[in-house]
Formats: C-alpha cells, structure tokens, sequence
C-alpha cells in the first residue's frame, strides 16, 4: 500500500485538475466547480489514505519517493513526509473542498470566467502539498516561491476594492523574503558542497553536516527573514491585513490557514534542524518578536473597524504563540506549536468562512454595519460563536489544546515570556467578543435596517459586493437569511473537527510528536521539555 | 613567400555557412526579382543560421585554435555561436512576420525617403517589402559568432564591426514612427562608433604592451601580476568597449533610448543576441588573457555588476513604456549576469561560465519571446508599447495575456522558469567564489525588478480595459513559431533544466 | 487525604453524570425547533437524572466510608513529560457539590420550566443550563487541575451564554462579556499556577500535585497559592474582581439562582478547599485568602445597602456571602468545614431568595424595582413565606441555616487567638449586621408598607410548577444548617479530605458568639426598620444623599476604577497602536517603495537624451575604469 | 628621437577627438572626430609596430581603415537620413528619446 506514490499524487491530482478546470470552456461555469470539488475531495481522500499508510512509530520520513531532477544542482525531486508536515497535508486536504465549496458564487457574474478562480485553486494546492513534503531544499524552495502565484492571481483578480494594492504587496514582500532566503538555500549548499565535497540539497544530508557558528547565523538569518514574513511576526507583518482583507473568502482561508504555516514549518523544519546553534544564539530575539506580536497584534485586532482585517490580526498574534513554542525548544511547546498550526487552520478558516459569509448578505466588511445578527441567523451566529471561541482557546477547542501545550511547554523554559504571553488570552478574549457582541448582539443595527438591499452600502467590501451580486433576486430580499444548506455543509465539518480536537487530540500528537523529538535531537536540545 | 595559414574548414563552418547566406542574400537582391525576393531572403537566411546551428551541434567536443590562432573553436565558443544561431534564427522568422503590419511589413520600404514626406506617406500603405533587413541581420549573426570564437583582438574588432554596423543600419528601418527609428539610429551609431575606438585604443596599447595581439601572447604578457601599466589601461578601454555593446552600467545609456526607437524585431534581435556576444567576448577577454591576474579587473566587474543591477532595477520602476522598460530590464540582467562572471575562478574553473552561458540562452529566450509578444499587441501607428493600453488584457485576449506574464514571471525569476533556473546558477557561481554580498544585492535588486514586471501583470489582469484599448493581432506563422519555440523553452528550462545545464557545464571549456 | 480506591460499581459511571447534561444539551442546541416542544423536558430530566445518580453515587462512597474513587477516562494530552489523563474523582468533597448542583439544578430546572413558559427561545434556555451543569460537574469532578480548568472555563462559557440570553438587551450583552472578561483574568492566575506545577513537578493531577507539593520552596507554594486565588477570586466575584457580579443579575433569574447564587460563584470556595494541601503549606497564601475574603465580605453588604434593584441587592449579598466563605477557607484546617458548610446553606436559601425574587418579578411584570414593590405580602402568600424563611436563613435568625454555618465561621476566626482572629471575627459579625439590615430593608420594601406599585400591575401568584422549587428549597435553608452542623455533620464526612478536626478549645464560648451575632443581626433588623419600615418608601430614590450612600450606590467605584485603570487606558494605547501600525510600520515599507520610485525617477533625469550627455557619461565611466584598474594594479 | 612623443601626440589626437565628439553639435563633425581617435589609435599602432619591430600593428592599422571605411559609408547614410527628414544635422535636435 505504501508503495504508492501517494505524495506525488497529492501534487499531481490537483495540478492536473486545475489544468483541466482552466480548459473548460467559458459557459460551463458549473461544471469547473464540479470537477475542483470532485479533485478537492480526491486529495482529501488521498491524504487520509497516506496517514493510514503512514507508521507513526516507523522512520522519521516515510513514502519517499525521490528522482534525480537537477544532477547539475544535486537537488532531487524527493518527497518524504513525517508526522509534522502529515499534519499540515491533512489539514489542506480537509480545507480546500470547504473552501471550494464556500466559494462557490464567489466568481459568478464577475468581470472574471468562474473557471479560472478555481482552476487558481487547485493549483494553489498543489503547490501547497508540494511545499511540505519536499524534501529536497531546493524543491521545497521551487514551491515556496511557486506557490505565491496562484495567491497573486486569486487576490488580484478575485479581490476587494483595493485588491491590486494588496496583491503586488503581498507578492514583492514575499518575494523579498524568499530571494534572500535563496541567498542562504545556495549558502546552504555551498556549504555543504565545501564539507562533502558535492553539494546536495538533501534534507537529511544537510541536517548532519555541522556548519561554523558564525556561518550558522548567517545563513539562519535568511531563512529566518523568508519565514517571518510568511507566518507575519511583528514588524514584518503589516502585509497581511490586508492580503487578508482584499483576498476572497475561500483565498483568505488558504492564505492564513495554511500558506502562512509555512514559515512556522519552514522554522521547526528547517532552521532549527539546520542552524542548531544559531537557532540558540537568537532564540531570545526571535522570543521577543513573538511576544510582542502576540499583545501588539491583539490590541490592534481590538482596534480593527473591518471584520477581515481584524480576523488577520487574530492570527499575527497567534502565529506568535507558534512561534513560542517553536523557538522555546521543548517536546510540549514544539509538539502544541505544530498541533497549533493544524487547530488555528481550523479556527481561523472557520472564522474567516463564517465572516465571509456574513458579509456575503450584508454587502459590507464593517463591523458597524451590523448588530443583532443573532436573532435574524441564529445558525450563523452560532457557527460565529464556536470559531470566535476556539479562536480564544476555549477549552473543549481544539485551540485550547494547542495554546496550553505551547504555554505549558515553554514555561519551564522561558517563563517571563510565558506569563506574558499568557496575558493574551484576555486580549483573546476581549477581540473575540467586542466583534461577537457588536455583530450579533443588541438590537438590530445597520444592514438589517436596510430597506432596499440592491442599493450597495457605504464601504461594501469587494468580496460582499461580489457576493452580493450573485446571490439570487429571492434571497437578496431578506438580506440576512440565516445559513443554507451548502453553508452549513461547509460550516459543519469544521465545527465537528475543532470539537473533537478540542476533546480527544491524542491521535494528531502522537503523529506529531516523533518528528518533534527527532527535530530537537538534531539540534541537541533538551526533547524533555524540563530538565528537573 | 607567403605560406598559405592552415584553415580546419570544419571548424569554421558555422561561420562560413552564416557569411555565405549573408553575401549570397547581397546577390539575391541584385538578381532576383522582387517578386520572389522575400521568400527567397528568408529562405536563405534561415538556411544559413539553421546550418550554422546543425554546424556546431556537429562540431560540439571540438577544441582546436585554428586560423593561425585568430579562432579558438573550443565549447564555449560552440555554445555560445549555437545559441547566437538560434536565436538569430527566431529573430529572422520575427523580421518576416508579415500579416501583422496591415502594410505587410514592419521594415520600411525605402529608409532613404525622407520621414514624413508625401512620398513616405503613401509608400507607407503599400504592401512592398523591403528585403535587405535580412542580409545585414545575417551578416550581425556572423559577426557575433565571430565575436565568441574570436582568439585575437583584432578579429575580435572586426568581428564588432560586423555585428554593429548592420545593428546601427536595422534599428534606423522601422516602417511607423520613423523619427524615433532615425534617432535611435543615429544614437546607437555615434555613440556605438565612440564606443569602439575605445576598444580599438585599449587593443592598441595591449598590442604595445604584449607585441602581439593574440590572447594566449597577451596572456603570457600579463603573467600575474598584471604586466605593466599599458596592459591594464588597454584592459580598461577594451572592456569599456564591451561592456558597452552588453550595454553595462555606466554604459548603458544607449540602452533604452534604442530599443525604444529601433523596429521591435530588431530590438528582440538586438537584446538577445548581441548580450550574448558581448559577454563571450567579454568572458572569453577576461579568462583567457587576463585570467592569470584576475585580481587586476575583479573589483572593476564587482562594481559594475552592483551599478548595472541597481540602475536597471531601481530605473525600470518609473518606465512607462514596455520597450524602455524591457531595455532597463536588459540592464539589470547585464549585472545579473557580471554576478556569473564573477562567479568564474582563477583561470576559468568553477561554475561560473557554465552559468553564465544558461543565464545568456534563458534570457536571450525570454526576452526575445518578450519582445515577440509586443509585437501582437498593436494600435492604429504601429505596436501599442505604452503600459496604459495594455490594461485589461487579460480581459480581451487571455493566451497573449498568459504567454506574456510568463515571460515577466521568468524575468523576474519566479521558480519553474528559466528565469529561476538561471538566477541560480549564476548566483551559486558568484556564492561559491565567496562573493556573497554581491549575491545578497543581486537578489534584492531582482526583488525590486520583479515589482516592475509585476506592473504589467497587473494591467493585464487587475485593471479593466481602456475604452479604445490596442487591438491584439493574429500572429501569422513565423512570430506563432517564435512564441511557441520560446514560451515552451522557458517553461522547459525552469522545470527540467538538468539537460541544458549538464550540455553548459561539459562546455564550459576556453582553449586558446 | 486517604488512598484512592479503583472505581467500581456505580462509581464506575460517574461520568454519566456529566455526560448526561451535556447530551442534553447537545441534542436540544442540534434539535434545533423539532425539539421545542418537549426540549425543557429533557433538559430537566437530564439533571434529575444527574441527581438520582449523584445520590446512589455518593451512597457508595459513604458504604466505603469516603475512601475516594479515581475514574480513569481517557488520555487527553500526552507529550514530553506532560501526560494529562482524562478522569474523575469522586470523593467526599466532590460528592458534596455534585449534589448541590445537581439537587439545586433540578429544582431550578422545574422552576424554569414554569418561568421562561412564554419565552421563544425557552429551548435554547435549557440547553445553555445544561450544559452548564456538565460544566460545572467537571470543575468539581475532575482529578486534574486541568479538568478542573476545562470545567472552570466551560462554566464561565455557560454563564456568559445565559447573562446575554436576552442579547437584544445591550446591557445584557455587555454584562456578559464583562463577567467573561474579568473571569479570563482570573482563568490567566489559574494557567499560571498549572504551569508552575507541571514545570515544578512534573504533574498536574490532584493525587500527583499533592503528593509532592511539600518538596517545594516555600515561595513557589505560595506563589501558586495566590494564583489560585486570582482565579477564585475571578470566578467567585471576590475583590479584585467583584464587579461582574451584580452586572450578571441582566440573566433571566433561574440563571442568578443556579449560576451566580447556589454554584458556579462558589466554585472559588472548592478550588480553595480542594487544594488545601498546598495552602496549609503556605500561611502567607492564606492570610491574603482571608483579607480577600473580609474585605469582599464588607464591600458586597455595604453596596447591597444601598441598591433598589431587588436582584442586585441579593447579588452583592451573594459578593458578601462568599466573602464569608473565602474568610472560612482561608483559615485552614479550622475553617474549611465551616466554608463549606455556609457555602451548602447558602445555595439553599440564595437559591430560593432568588426564585422568590423571580416569584415577585414574574408577578410584577419583570420589574426590579423595588420602590414599585410593597405590600405583596398578602398577595403572593406562597413566595413570602418561602422567601421570609430564605430571609431569616440568610440573617441568621437563631437555629435557622444561617445561624449556625455563620457563627461555625466566626468560631473558627476567632479561635485563631490572634490579634487578627478578633479583626476578622469582629468584620465577620459586623457583616452579620449590616446582612441583616439590607435583608430587612429588603423585606420591608418588597412585602410590606403601602403598595407602590406602577399602574395595571396586578401581582398574582406563581404557578406551582414554579413554587414547589421555591418550597423545597426553603425547607432546605430552614433546616440545612442543623442537618449538617449537628445531625449529619460535615466536618465527619468530609474528613477524608481535610483529615480530623482538629478539637480546638474555644477561645469564645460557641452560646457567647451565637448571643453576641443574634444582638448584632437584631440591631440591624431594628435599624432598618427605623430606616425604611417606620416611614414612607419614595417612589424615586432621593438625590440627595450622604457621600456613604452615593459610594455603596457605586459599589464603592469598583467601576469606575475599572474603566480609569484599564479600560481607557487600553482603549487609548488600542488607538495609539493602530496609528503606529498604518503610519509607522506599514508606513516604512510603504516609505521605502516609494523612496525607491522617487529616486528612480531622478536617476532618470540623467538620461536626457543628449547623445553628447551620453557620451560623457560614458568617457566618464571609461576614465573611472581605468583609474580605477590602475590603482588596483599600482597599490 | 624617442618613440614615446608619438605614443603621446596619437594620446592627444585621441583626446582631442574624443573632446570633439562631447563638445560639437554637428552630426558630420562628431562622427570626424571618431574618425580622428580612430587615427589617433592607427598612429599609435604603427608606432608600437616600429617599437616591437613587428608588423602586426601595421597590418591592423590597414584593418582599422577598411573597418573606419565600412564605418563612413553607414554613418553617413544613418546621418543623411535624418538630416533629409529633419533638415538639421544636429544632434541636439534628435531628442525624442529620453528617460
């Protein structure tokens, strides 16, 4: 069973689709969606399949596959997968059919063919898988760069009113990123090059060869910088907001729930291994950053008038906690930081779907232009409700789960660090409710005082207004119209995961856990979280 | 009694095929008629640059200096005169596009007529072809290929002569917009005359300093530790003259003002070509002669490497003409590709020339398909190269829209393009001799280059289309074949590159 | 604390008692309308059902006399050395809560069934209590501190849901994020002092925690000590963090009875005692637990002085009521029983104040005011009596509850023998008297005097759906007190918990204080009478008033200190922040670009287009060339 | 008398005809003055003939004239188009193209 190229599959189903979807001919509009849910549902399949396949107790990488690709480079096409990135192929194959799903009207009647909006998905996945189970450096570095097109597209051509600004933003910072990082990836294989004589960009080979400290955080600081703008820390996070607020919903989700894991995997996966020491020597640094994103980014999630933006500034602080529990070099905050990565997906993607789907009816991103949701929608304000929640790590969250082992874990580490971050769960809380209560609490407020929905309001958001426009002439009457059915297919299995998570994580830890271990071993850290 | 020099025919037969099409296309205009003169021309000069591709494929391993040492036909000579032949090639089916141009022709039928007057209006709507672009631009095509193989300073300037001439007379041709054609003209030759006294200067005093001017004399002239005075200021003025024609920082001036004025065919030919030319002079100059005292010029290329990057990156941002901006973009590259040079260890070794010479046939590709595509995109008074019109294209035509885009994606150097694959050749090269930080400021500058590409895409795609937008016309076969051929070799050497990269490193060989 | 047992027999099924309330819960939130009409059914069988199990349950643990029953779940969270099992305990302790809270939940439950009648999401309501219930069996249940937190949390979720059950209301949403809030605050010391525990040793299960807290430095203990107490003071509206409390009255009034009177509030009390192993260890931890618990005690009786809203009066009773617990609790050894026993009395006759009180409201049409009150007495026979008898309970009128857990308190204060064993035996009945003069006043207003109530107000009885409850549980306040001093004393069952009693001799004969705290509590009956009774009640409160009074209004400014602390200040940073970010941050990058624009389109004045300009740049950069050649060379 | 001085007086010439080309307007007169640095070289080239006492540089000074020859015939047409279209022959005038 393991014998089949599952990865490889999980790369090509996806890409071929797109290539199909992007065939079809402009018309069957229906049809492109059909085939991506149907890839989508294909990939999810695929990637329980390879979990199955895949011995939790076995190596560290499993179903590789590798084939020579550039010999001039000595870089592979080698795909492996261990329980860290495993997890994260979970977590797109149950995202992307959602969110395919979720967007289902998000093109229609747009200046753009449906076709393409989806066939820019499927891609984007591919990418995606391809971005995580490389395990070659080079090809890991191919589909990191790769990987922001299909985003560029679906933001710049899919997006809200200012979607040109936060395209190319979002682009050239990442491309920054990731050309400096390029510096260290051929820094990387010169290196190793000048130890073994031929250079390899070999995962495995590169974790063992023991690089010259000075040289370390050099190259460190490459991938560092690459990896601090994809999973924003502060300052470098201000990209973003508004990615994340002009992309469409369904981009959005992908965007924040797992393009920008990325840089957390990219750090647990590929600078702590590689540069040990360094990854020591600015552990304290990198801690500092981490903190004050998670405080900083929270007061200003407080201070967000627009909905998307504040959702994008939830997740800048928690990508700190992530980045806590990575660089504080213990199994438990390792171990959460990785499952963190997986629930804040789910709570996030929630979140964001949900949003979403409230400004599809109200035709506007601001958080004033509602209040009272809840008695018009009860569904939607529920479904609001639990994402708000295991957005603040609610115990019986899968979030919970996660924050308290990075706190937990990091404490007998670093515990000034801890006990301030610790202090953004309040912050947490106070986000999550201010927007929870002035949205769908009170009286009646905004849109649901409107009287003629067709007139657009002030301030409509690209995706409402997309959204508003495609919604049909029965349904634009009653303006907030609580969740159909295909919302709640989509809201469903995402409030399902983020409970059970929240109840009975162990099976996700125990596939975490060992590549946990195995990546402070190759550092030399203390894997016993304390040393008592 | 003058014995006769031994010639090893074989080795120069791309050559002689290239020349021979040149001069039998100088006999074609006089003999044949004109109504069968077209086909014939391009027939012809597309015989030659084929043959001369074939040629050197037959040839590859070869590694003999011949013509009393004036010629060194080793690897990278072969490579670099394959590549000059393809290229020139895909050029030559641009110059014969014909149902683009409602007047059947994007040369002007008569370059003597005064701009402007009555005579050059109406002949400016008659379907009569001119036919002697293809003969100069065979003869350039020689004269580059002479250029890479040449072992001697003084073919090395006859051999720049050749290319140039024929360049300066091809970019004052183009049938609209006569006046910037003219000026671009006159510009590229004054200064392009200027350029190579220079060069002629600096071989005099190397000739002074070395008594000969055969690079494997002057080499043994320089030794290492420089060889004197005369020999380092003739170095300085012969590289000034190259870095011009590979149109470097400070002497790229010429750059943008050309490839805007001159017929776009020609600019795709010019930008292509001739880059490569340059820099296996300039490789060839510096590795075989000068190599033994790198140390003399390395500092000189570093700076100017730094100069070019940041003056095309940073100068591109403003442009608002695709063609302007596709010549600041050539400025950068030329940096980009100074990085590969650096890259080259003492005497040759390293990765350094293998890189550079992928970096030449990637972007030679990419920005002849570049070039190829404005072609398509035209408005009532010839090609429609200011950025405003292009907005929405993606909207009206999606193909040309994509294959565009992925030409600026691989300009950029976005991965699974050859823009990429190339980048990181050259920038392992420079890594590997320790010139990090050049690295570090390349990929910057390339960061900031990508934003300008990223501007058209983002006319294309994000902005709606203008009112009265430029209509996109349909390629006839020639510029079909161009953007095929390049497009697929783009894509081609991004995602499976280890082929050509393998062919470039088993050629990365100077003799001489 | 004795060995625990394996759970066997119906120990074994403990944990139906939480999953009961919870599947009740869920099936009623996923029925969605199919189940309205039968939904509060279920919700309160749910809980009965709960209670008949608690009961057997607890009837075997006294069969093995108390030892405690360890319920392994499941594993929860195991990595590293963190291994976090899901189980329960099911000890004395927790047996005695379990039964508070299914008992008084039950009883609430039916009580509800008769108040939300005509409420639209009636379903809704029983699903929220539900769920609160599995909730707040877990806190109690759980052998970890981190089910413990589960609980804690998962309470506070439930009560945040029920405050802004009426979420139109504004004030009601805005209550129910302030208690969530301020209860976060409190959940933050509790994480902190888990965190301590697992970095300190290694576990955070009870048995391990206690088994090993000794090995500690003294200052650790004690830090985890008053980190405990951050979060019982949090969940229990203890000063600091008293102020949500009376806020929370916004519930429908079953929610005040069960949530904010007879349970989740007192959950601070069982934190304590649960972890009394760790505050014996450190006196510093607990003389804070005790100045907590005096100075809320004094703050909530003042503040309820002054108020005319009859719910917020019986909340900050609550504040102080649970002040005298935490004092209890924060004794020791001595005390705890004592806490415990006031904390059991006091879910009976808070509990049923409130139902009476949501009696008075229901009949006058949901108004609070209790200057509109007056005179009900004759007209609601069954709610005055039941609530009179609440009232007596909570005053501690002699041998009814109150007397006796109170003066067990107030024993156990001064027995201390210390200066601060007078103090706090001194504001303990000081307390008793203020109690019994805003009770009174409270009587007074409510039942008797001349009706005052606003127009078309026809007060009528409950029906007995609602003031059966309201009987059985004034039954319990009337006799609760003797059962479990005298009858079936607590401090005995509760001795596998917190060891033998010690016999301490008193430094005050029991009689005196019961002497002294009657003379006290009539004092303050007397005074209200003065106050209130004896003249005639205005309609609106009087402006003018003494500076004390205008304080207790404000509950001593606890709000404003709020909002001038925390509130504005965080809204201002909020604000100076989100500036920084879109100016200074996104501004740098967004200054670079343009920068890079700027000088992009200055470089380009060089090119002029002069072929002469050219050329000299270009003879230019040939002479830098070769100079710069030659000085390479040369140097 | 040293060769050195004609080594020098070619320099001038060179100087001089590069000066020329930055400092006049004339299209005719600039492109002279390339031809007078190309002079400049071939001077120079006979002389380091004569020093080295091969003949190499008098056999390129004659490749130098060809290719100066070739050069005339293009520049000349180049600058008689322009100067037929714009009636001047200055290059100041020729300046469309710019930034």
């Amino acid at each position: 069973m393991s014998d089949f190229p599952w990865l490889l599959a999980m790369i090509a189903v996806p890409a071929i689709g797109a290539a199909v979807v992007a065939a079809l001919p402009r018309e069957r509009a229906l049809l492109a969606k059909q085939v991506a849910l149907g890839v989508s549902l294909v990939v999810l399949l695929l990637a329980v399949l390879t979990t199955l396949a895949f011995d939790a107790g076995g190596p560290r990488f499993q179903l590789t596959t590798s084939v020579p690709w550039i010999p001039d480079f000595g870089s592979d096409f080698a795909l492996g997968v261990d329980g860290i990135a495993l997890v994260m192929v979970l977590l797109i194959g149950v995202l992307v059919p959602l969110v395919v799903a979720a967007s289902w009207h998000e093109a229609d009647g747009g200046p753009r063919p449906v076709r393409v909006f989806f066939a820019w998905l499927l891609l984007l996945e591919a990418m995606m898988v391809g971005v995580f189970v490389a395990t070659d450096l080079l090809l890991f570095y191919v589909f990191f760069e790769a990987m922001l097109v299909p985003m560029y597209f679906l933001i710049g051509s899919f997006g809200g009113p200012r979607r040109q600004y936060a395209a190319v933003k979002f682009f050239v910072y990442s491309l920054v990123g990731g050309l400096v990082m390029l510096a260290s990836v051929i820094g990387v294989y010169v290196v190793s090059a000048g130890v073994l004589g031929e250079g390899t960009f070999a995962f495995d080979t590169l974790t063992r060869l023991d690089i010259d400290p000075d040289v370390q955080r050099l190259l460190f600081l490459g991938f560092f910088i690459a990896f601090a703008i994809k999973a924003p820390l502060v300052p470098l996070h201000t990209w973003l907001p508004d990615s994340g607020a002009e992309a469409p919903v369904g981009g959005a989700v992908l965007l924040v729930g797992v393009l920008d894991k990325v840089g957390t995997f990219g750090f647990i996966r590929y600078c702590l291994p590689l540069f040990p020491d360094a990854s020591r020597f600015y552990a304290p640094f990198v801690l500092v950053l981490a903190v004050v994103g998670i405080l900083y980014a929270a007061l200003l999630a407080m201070g967000q008038s627009d909905m998307k933006r504040l959702v994008s500034y939830t997740s800048i602080s928690h990508f700190g906690f992530i980045a806590l529990g990575i660089f504080a070099f213990t199994t438990e905050a390792g171990t959460g930081a990785v499952l963190y990565m997986v629930n804040h997906g789910l709570a996030t993607g929630l979140l964001f779907l949900v949003v979403g789907m409230l400004i599809a009816r109200g035709g506007s991103r601001r958080i004033a232009d509602y209040g009272g949701v809840a008695a018009k929608a009860p569904l939607l304000a529920g479904a609001f409700l639990v994402a708000g929640l295991a957005s603040l790590a609610l115990p019986g969250t899968g979030s919970f789960v996660s924050e308290f082992l990075v706190l937990i874990g990091s404490f007998p580490e670093r515990p000034v660090f801890t006990v301030l971050a610790t202090l953004g769960i309040i912050l947490a809380a106070l986000y999550v409710l201010l927007m929870y209560q002035r949205t769908m609490h009170g009286p009646a407020r905004g849109v649901l005082l409107q009287e003629d929905p067709a007139e657009p309001l002030p301030g409509a958001g690209g995706g409402g207004a997309t959204a508003t426009a495609t919604l049909p002439a029965p349904q634009r009457s009653l303006r907030v119209a609580d969740l159909g059915r295909r919302e709640i297919a989509v809201v469903a299995p995402l409030v399902a995961l983020i409970l059970v998570l929240g109840v009975y994580p162990q099976p996700l830890i125990d596939l975490i856990e060992p590549a946990v271990v195995a990546t402070l071993d190759d550092m030399g850290a203390a894997s016993g979280g304390t040393d008592r | 009694m003058i014995e006769a020099p031994d010639l090893s025919w074989a080795a120069l037969a791309p050559l002689l095929l290239v020349f021979g099409a040149a001069c039998a296309g100088i006999l074609v205009e006089a003999f044949v008629p004109r109504s069968v003169r077209h086909p014939v021309q391009v027939g012809l000069a597309l015989a030659g640059t084929v043959g001369a591709l074939a040629a050197t494929v037959l040839l590859a391993g070869t590694r003999e200096v011949t013509a009393v040492g004036a010629l060194a036909v080793d690897g990278a000579a072969l490579l670099l005169q394959a590549t000059i032949a393809g290229l020139g090639a895909l050029s030559l089916l641009l110059f014969a596009e014909r149902s683009l141009d409602p007047a059947r022709s994007a040369f002007v039928v008569s370059a003597a007529v005064p701009a402007g007057s009555p005579r050059d209006r109406e002949l400016a709507t008659v379907p009569r072809v001119q036919t002697e672009v293809y003969p100069l631009a065979t003869f350039a095509i020689g004269g580059m290929m002479l250029f890479v193989a040449a072992n001697d300073l003084l073919v090395m300037f006859v051999a720049l002569e050749v290319l140039s001439l024929p360049l300066y007379l091809l970019s004052g041709m183009a049938r609209r917009r006569r006046l910037l054609s003219q000026e671009a003209a006159v510009k590229y030759f004054l200064l392009g005359a200027f350029a190579s006294a220079f060069f002629l200067y600096g071989l005099a005093l190397v000739y002074g300093a070395a008594g000969s001017v055969r690079l494997s004399e002057v080499r043994a002239a320089v030794g290492t530790d420089g060889g004197g005075v005369l020999l380092v200021l003739g170095l300085a003025l012969l590289v000034v003259g190259l870095l011009f024609k590979a149109s470097v920082a400070p002497f790229h001036t010429w750059t943008p003002d050309v490839y805007q004025g001159a017929p776009t065919a020609v600019t795709a030919f010019m930008a292509a070509c001739t880059k490569v030319a340059a820099f296996g002079a300039i490789l060839r100059l510096l590795y075989v002669a000068f190599g033994t005292a790198e140390w003399t010029w390395r500092p000189l290329v570093y700076a100017a490497a730094i100069a070019s990057m940041v003056v095309g990156a940073v100068l591109g941002l403003t442009q608002t003409d695709l063609k302007r901006m596709l010549a600041y973009s050539s400025v950068a590259h030329a940096g980009f590709l100074l990085t590969g040079v650096i890259g080259l260890g003492a005497a040759g070794t390293g990765s350094g020339l293998a890189a550079t010479m992928f970096y030449l046939l990637a972007y030679g590709i990419t920005t002849l398909g570049a070039f190829a595509v404005l072609t398509l995109v035209r408005d009532g008074d010839g090609e429609a190269s200011h950025l405003s019109q292009w907005a929405g294209l993606g909207a009206r035509s999606p193909i040309t829209a994509a294959v565009m885009t992925l030409f600026l994606l691989a300009l950029a150097g976005i991965p699974l393009t050859a823009g990429f694959t190339g980048k990181f050749a050259v920038f392992r090269a420079a890594i590997e001799q320790g010139a990090w930080p050049l690295a570090v400021v390349a990929l910057l500058a390339s960061a900031v280059a990508a934003f300008f590409y990223l501007r058209v895409v983002v006319l294309m795609y994000f902005s709606e289309p203008v009112a009265d937008g430029p209509t996109v016309g349909v390629p006839g076969v020639p510029t079909t074949l161009v953007l095929a051929v390049t497009a697929a070799a783009t894509l081609a050497l991004g995602i499976v590159p280890g082929a050509v990269l393998d062919l470039a490193g088993r050629a990365a060989i100077f003799v001489g | 604390m004795s060995e625990t047992l394996p759970a066997d027999g119906l120990l074994g099924w403990s944990w139906l008692l939480i999953a009961l309330p919870l599947a009740g819960a869920a099936v009623l939130l996923l029925g969605g309308r199919r189940t309205d009409r039968w939904g509060h059914l279920l919700g309160a069988a749910t809980v009965a059902t709960a209670f008949v199990l608690a009961v057997l349950c607890t009837v075997q643990l006294a069969g093995q006399d108390g030892a405690p029953a360890d319920v392994e779940l499941f594993t929860f969270i195991a990595t590293g050395e963190l291994d976090v099992t899901a189980g329960l305990l099911f000890d004395p302790l927790s047996a005695v809560f379990a039964l508070l809270i299914t008992g008084v939940g039950s009883l609430i439950h039916v009580y509800s069934i008769g108040y939300m009648a005509h409420d639209p999401g009636r379903r809704r309501f029983f699903a929220y209590l539900n769920l609160f219930v599995a909730a707040m069996l877990l806190l109690v249940l759980g052998n970890s501190f981190v089910a413990l937190y589960v609980g804690w949390e998962g309470v506070g979720l439930a009560s945040y849901l029920l405050i802004a059950f009426w979420y139109t209301r504004p004030g009601a949403a805005t209550a129910a994020k302030k208690a969530f809030i301020m209860n976060r605050v409190g959940d933050v010391g509790l994480a902190l002092a888990i965190f301590i525990m697992f970095a300190q040793l290694g576990t955070t299960s009870y048995a391990g925690v206690f088994g090993t807290v000794g090995t500690l430095a003294g200052g650790t203990i004690t830090a985890i000590g008053l980190l405990l107490l951050l979060g019982a003071c949090g969940k229990s509206g203890q000063f600091p963090l008293q102020a949500w409390l009376p806020d929370a009255m916004e519930g429908p009034t079953p929610v005040s009875a069960l949530i904010h009177a007879a349970t989740m509030v007192t959950a601070g009390v069982y934190l304590i005692a649960r972890s009394a192993p760790i505050y014996d260890l450190t006196p510093t931890a607990r003389a804070v637990v005790l100045a907590v618990g005096a100075l809320t005690l004094l703050i909530g009786a003042i503040a309820g002085c002054a108020y005319d809203d009859i719910k917020k009066v019986l909340a900050y009773s609550t504040v102080s009521q649970i002040g005298y617990m935490f004092l209890a609790v924060g004794l020791g050894p001595a005390g705890y029983v004592a806490g415990l026993a006031h904390l059991l009395a006091h879910g009976f006759f808070k509990a049923g104040l409130f139902l009476g009180a949501g009696s008075v409201m229901h009949a006058m049409r949901d108004s609070v005011d209790m200057r509109r009150f007056g005179a009900l007495w004759n007209k609601l026979p069954i709610t005055f009596a039941t609530f009179g008898l609440g009232y007596l309970a909570l005053i501690g009128f002699p041998f009814l509850s109150g007397y006796f857990t109170k003066d067990a308190i107030i024993e156990a204060a001064l027995d201390r023998d210390d200066v601060w064993g007078w103090v706090l035996g001194g504001v303990a009945v000081l307390g008793a008297g203020l109690t019994a003069f805003y009770m009174t006043r409270l009587m007074l207003m409510t039942f008797f005097g001349r009706a005052r109530w606003e127009e078309g107000v026809h007060p009528h009885e409950a029906p007995p759906v609602m003031t059966a409850p309201m009987v059985v549980l004034a039954v319990g306040s009337v006799a609760s007190g003797a059962l479990l001093v005298s009858v079936f004393p607590l401090s005995g069952w509760l001795e596998p918990v917190f060891g033998e009693p010690a016999e301490a001799e008193h430094v005050v004969a029991p009689a005196v204080i019961g002497l002294v705290v009657t003379l006290v509590m009539l004092l303050g009956v007397l005074a209200a009478w003065l106050f209130v009774g004896r003249r005639e009640v205005p309609v609106a409160a009087p402006v003018r008033v003494s500076p004390v009074t205008r304080a207790a209004r404000n509950a001593l400014y606890a709000d404003a200190v709020n909002e001038s602390l925390f509130m504005r200040p965080g809204q201002w940073l909020t604000r100076a922040l989100v500036w920084v970010d879109n100016r200074g941050v996104d501004g740098a990058v967004n200054g670079l670009a343009a920068g890079l624009g700027g000088s992009s389109s200055r470089l380009g004045r060089a090119q002029t287009g002069f072929v002469r300009t050219y050329a000299l740049g270009m003879l230019g950069g040939a002479v830098v060339v070769a100079g710069a050649l030659l000085a390479v060379t040369s140097g | 008398m040293s060769l050195s001085y004609y080594l020098v007086f070619a320099a001038i010439l060179f100087t001089i005809g590069a000066v020329g080309v930055l400092v006049r307007r004339n299209a005719i007169v600039v492109f002279m003055c390339v031809e007078l640095m190309l002079n400049a070289v071939n001077l120079t080239l006979i002389t380091f003939a004569r020093s080295t006492g091969t003949v190499d540089g008098q056999i390129i000074a004659l490749f130098v004239m060809v290719v100066a020859a070739a050069e005339v015939v293009v520049g000349l047409a180049i600058i008689m188009s322009i100067y037929r279209t714009r009636r001047s022959a200055s290059i100041d005038d020729a300046n469309l193209l710019k930034y």
